[in-house]
């Protein structure tokens, strides 16, 4: 089942997979901590846009040289493709929490990213500084700590899930270093 | 008020002085600060020498004030020779509502220091400053970065074009074998419907993958700086 | 002879009085020691400012506790009146060194002047330490011996103008005791 859904993001050809009704009950059998796992998955998908936009924000503030002329995200085109590129990684990293699996992020995303950076010029470590931004507010949205909103879902422990994320943000780091 | 007589002649006046009538001198009393002022001009040419006597209230010596306390103070604070050793005061415990900062270092009188400065045997100077380095042009005494959405005005700064050279055009071959144009900047897309409750437990999850745009709205909005008093932007 | 000057005030309701040219000439001739005296009453004015910061410093280097709080010249605002009283004192005795007579200086400056600092909380200790000061200073300049600052005049003996404005501070010291 969980190959169909690689197949679905792999696949150019492939189209959206549907999973209601009886399916959805399968599927939850599948993977581990079903509900959990799902109010995880949608804690962050719900907030992506505001968790991206953050994270880059944030990693600008720290280097403003980031957008002054000679800055890789100087003109609004470079800085519109950062922001793409941050949404892009932290919808594969969602993918992961939603299959407990990392290895289309891996194939996907991260191979052969940092030569790609290197080559564009991309500085690999403020990368790395968004993308630990970003592990920061996933955490919070998984643990429903952010301070700034909060999810209305039945109170449990997702300790386990928080550090499954938190390790996927990681790959993307040592991948970038 | 009438303009000063001038007298032409004091011939006759006796030089033994009766003492003075208070009725001689403008009316006036205690706590008025009325004083005379005298100003002798000695041009050494008896036709063009005078002297000017004016009866004027003196306000307070406020300007004054200020460099003479302080002159002062520092030479008591100096000289004092029987210096206690001090051990220091104990450290009040900040109150839980209050940021340490603000309660140890209030912001009237934080990041000031004494700047000494002396001319070798002529003189010394203490001026208590604010001290506020930069780096790259950053200062020190900069307000905290703040994110743009929480700062009250920003204005608008990022160029909307790339710079007046020739359009840049990238070479897919930097990325051509790790990101073939079909699968480029494609990513997946989740949207799901968790059950509303007992009374509908209709749910559903969609996995869907599409190309990620660029969104020039939303970099506009990034590229903004908040107000801030750290001087020219890093180049 | 001051004493019709006065009435020059007086009688025209006038504040201020210029006296020139040949009246300066016939004043001379009623003030004892004409020349002697304008120099003598020149040496203070033209100093004034000086003698009294640093008869008031003088007066709160011997004594620092009256910066402190509590202390009759802490804040800026006391230590301006304090310094406004030094001149109000000083001028008055440097009128009583022209008229060569103490009647106004006691009339419109001594007079309750006891009382009201008194009332004020004005240490009447500190004000004579001040006013002896001052008369050291006084006395250094009418006989051009003070030690920063000479004036250029005909040299000649004026030991009897500096006693007698050493008498005038003294009334003042007398005044507040
Ligand atoms: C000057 C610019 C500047 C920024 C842009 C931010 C960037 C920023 N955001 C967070 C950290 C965070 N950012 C978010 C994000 C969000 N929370 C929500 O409710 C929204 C939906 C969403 C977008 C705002 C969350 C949830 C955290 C985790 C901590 C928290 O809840 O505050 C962190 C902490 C990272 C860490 O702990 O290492 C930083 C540096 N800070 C800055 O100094
Ligand atoms: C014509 C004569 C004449 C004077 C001589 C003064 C006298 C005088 N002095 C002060 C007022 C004052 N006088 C002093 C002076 C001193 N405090 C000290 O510790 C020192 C010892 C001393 C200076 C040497 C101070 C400090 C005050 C202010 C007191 C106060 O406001 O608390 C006041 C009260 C009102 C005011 O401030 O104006 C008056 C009437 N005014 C006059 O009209
Ligand atoms: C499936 C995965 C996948 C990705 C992850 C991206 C990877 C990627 N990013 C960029 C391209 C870029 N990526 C960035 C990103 C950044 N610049 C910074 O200073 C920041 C540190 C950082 C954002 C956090 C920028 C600014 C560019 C544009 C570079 C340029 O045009 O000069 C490009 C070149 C082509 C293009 O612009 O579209 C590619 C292939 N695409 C993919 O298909
Ligand atoms: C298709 C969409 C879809 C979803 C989005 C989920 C929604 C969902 N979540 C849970 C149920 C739950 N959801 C959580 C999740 C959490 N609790 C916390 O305190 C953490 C902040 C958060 C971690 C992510 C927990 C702890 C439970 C109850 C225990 C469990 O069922 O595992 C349940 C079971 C019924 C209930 O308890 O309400 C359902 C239906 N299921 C779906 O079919
Ligand atoms: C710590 C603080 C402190 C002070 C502020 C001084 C105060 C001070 N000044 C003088 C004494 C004096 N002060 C002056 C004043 C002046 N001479 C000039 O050339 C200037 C124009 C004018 C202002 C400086 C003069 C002329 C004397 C007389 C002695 C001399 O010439 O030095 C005296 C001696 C008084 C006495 O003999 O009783 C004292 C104590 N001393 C101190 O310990
Ligand atoms: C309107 C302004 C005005 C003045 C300021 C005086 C200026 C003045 N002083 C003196 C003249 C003098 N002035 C002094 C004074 C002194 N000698 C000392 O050594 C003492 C330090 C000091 C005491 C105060 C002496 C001694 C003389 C000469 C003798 C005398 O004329 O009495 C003379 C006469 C000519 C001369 O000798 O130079 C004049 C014009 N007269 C004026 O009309």
């Amino acid at each position: 089942m969980l190959d169909a859904f690689s197949r679905v993001v792999v696949n150019s050809d492939a189209k959206a997979a549907y999973v209601g009704g009886s399916d959805l009950q399968a599927l939850k059998t599948f993977i581990a901590d079903g509900n959990k796992r799902l109010d995880a998955v949608n804690s962050i998908v719900s907030n992506a846009s505001c968790i991206v936009s953050d994270a880059v924000s944030g990693m600008i503030c720290e280097n403003p040289g980031l957008i002054a002329p000679g800055g890789n995200c100087y003109t609004n085109r470079r800085m519109a493709a950062c922001l793409r590129d941050g949404e892009i990684i932290l919808r594969y990293i969602s993918y992961a929490l939603l299959a407990g699996d990392a290895s289309v992020l891996e194939d996907r995303c991260l191979n052969g990213l940092k030569e790609t950076y290197i080559a564009l010029g991309v500085p690999n470590n403020s990368s790395i500084r968004s993308v630990v931004i970003m592990k920061a507010a996933a955490v919070a949205f998984v643990n429903n700590t952010a301070s700034q909103r909060k999810m209305a879902t039945t109170s449990g422990d997702c300790s386990a899930l928080s550090a499954e994320v938190a390790s996927y943000c990681d790959r993307v780091g040592a991948a970038l270093s | 008020m009438s303009t000063p007589a001038f007298t032409t002649s004091f011939a006759g006046l006796s030089l033994a002085l009766p003492n003075a009538s208070s009725h001689r001198t403008p009316r006036c009393s205690m706590g008025d600060s009325i004083a005379p002022k005298i100003v002798v001009v000695n041009t050494g040419n008896e036709q063009t020498s005078r002297l000017t006597l004016e009866w004027a209230a003196i306000p307070p010596k406020t300007g004054d004030a200020t460099s003479v306390l302080a002159n002062t103070a520092l030479k008591i604070a100096l000289r004092s020779i029987s210096k206690v050793a001090s051990s220091p005061a104990p450290v009040q415990p900040c109150p839980p509502s209050v940021t340490p900062k603000n309660f140890y270092f209030p912001p009237e009188t934080r990041n000031m220091a004494p700047v000494i400065s002396m001319t070798a045997n002529e003189s010394i100077s203490v001026a208590v400053e604010s001290i506020n380095p930069s780096v790259a042009n950053v200062k020190a005494n900069s307000p905290d970065s703040v994110a743009f959405w929480k700062t009250p005005t920003y204005k608008y700064s990022a160029p909307d074009a790339d710079e007046p050279v020739k359009p840049e055009v990238l070479s897919t071959e930097l990325y051509e074998a790790y990101f073939p144009t079909k699968i480029r900047n494609l990513a997946p897309k989740i949207s799901m419907r968790p059950p509303a409750g007992d009374w509908d437990k209709t749910a559903y999850l969609i996995l869907d993958k599409e190309f990620v745009a660029l969104n020039p709205d939303l970099a506009r909005q990034l590229t903004v700086k908040p107000d801030d008093e750290s001087g020219p932007a890093p180049s």
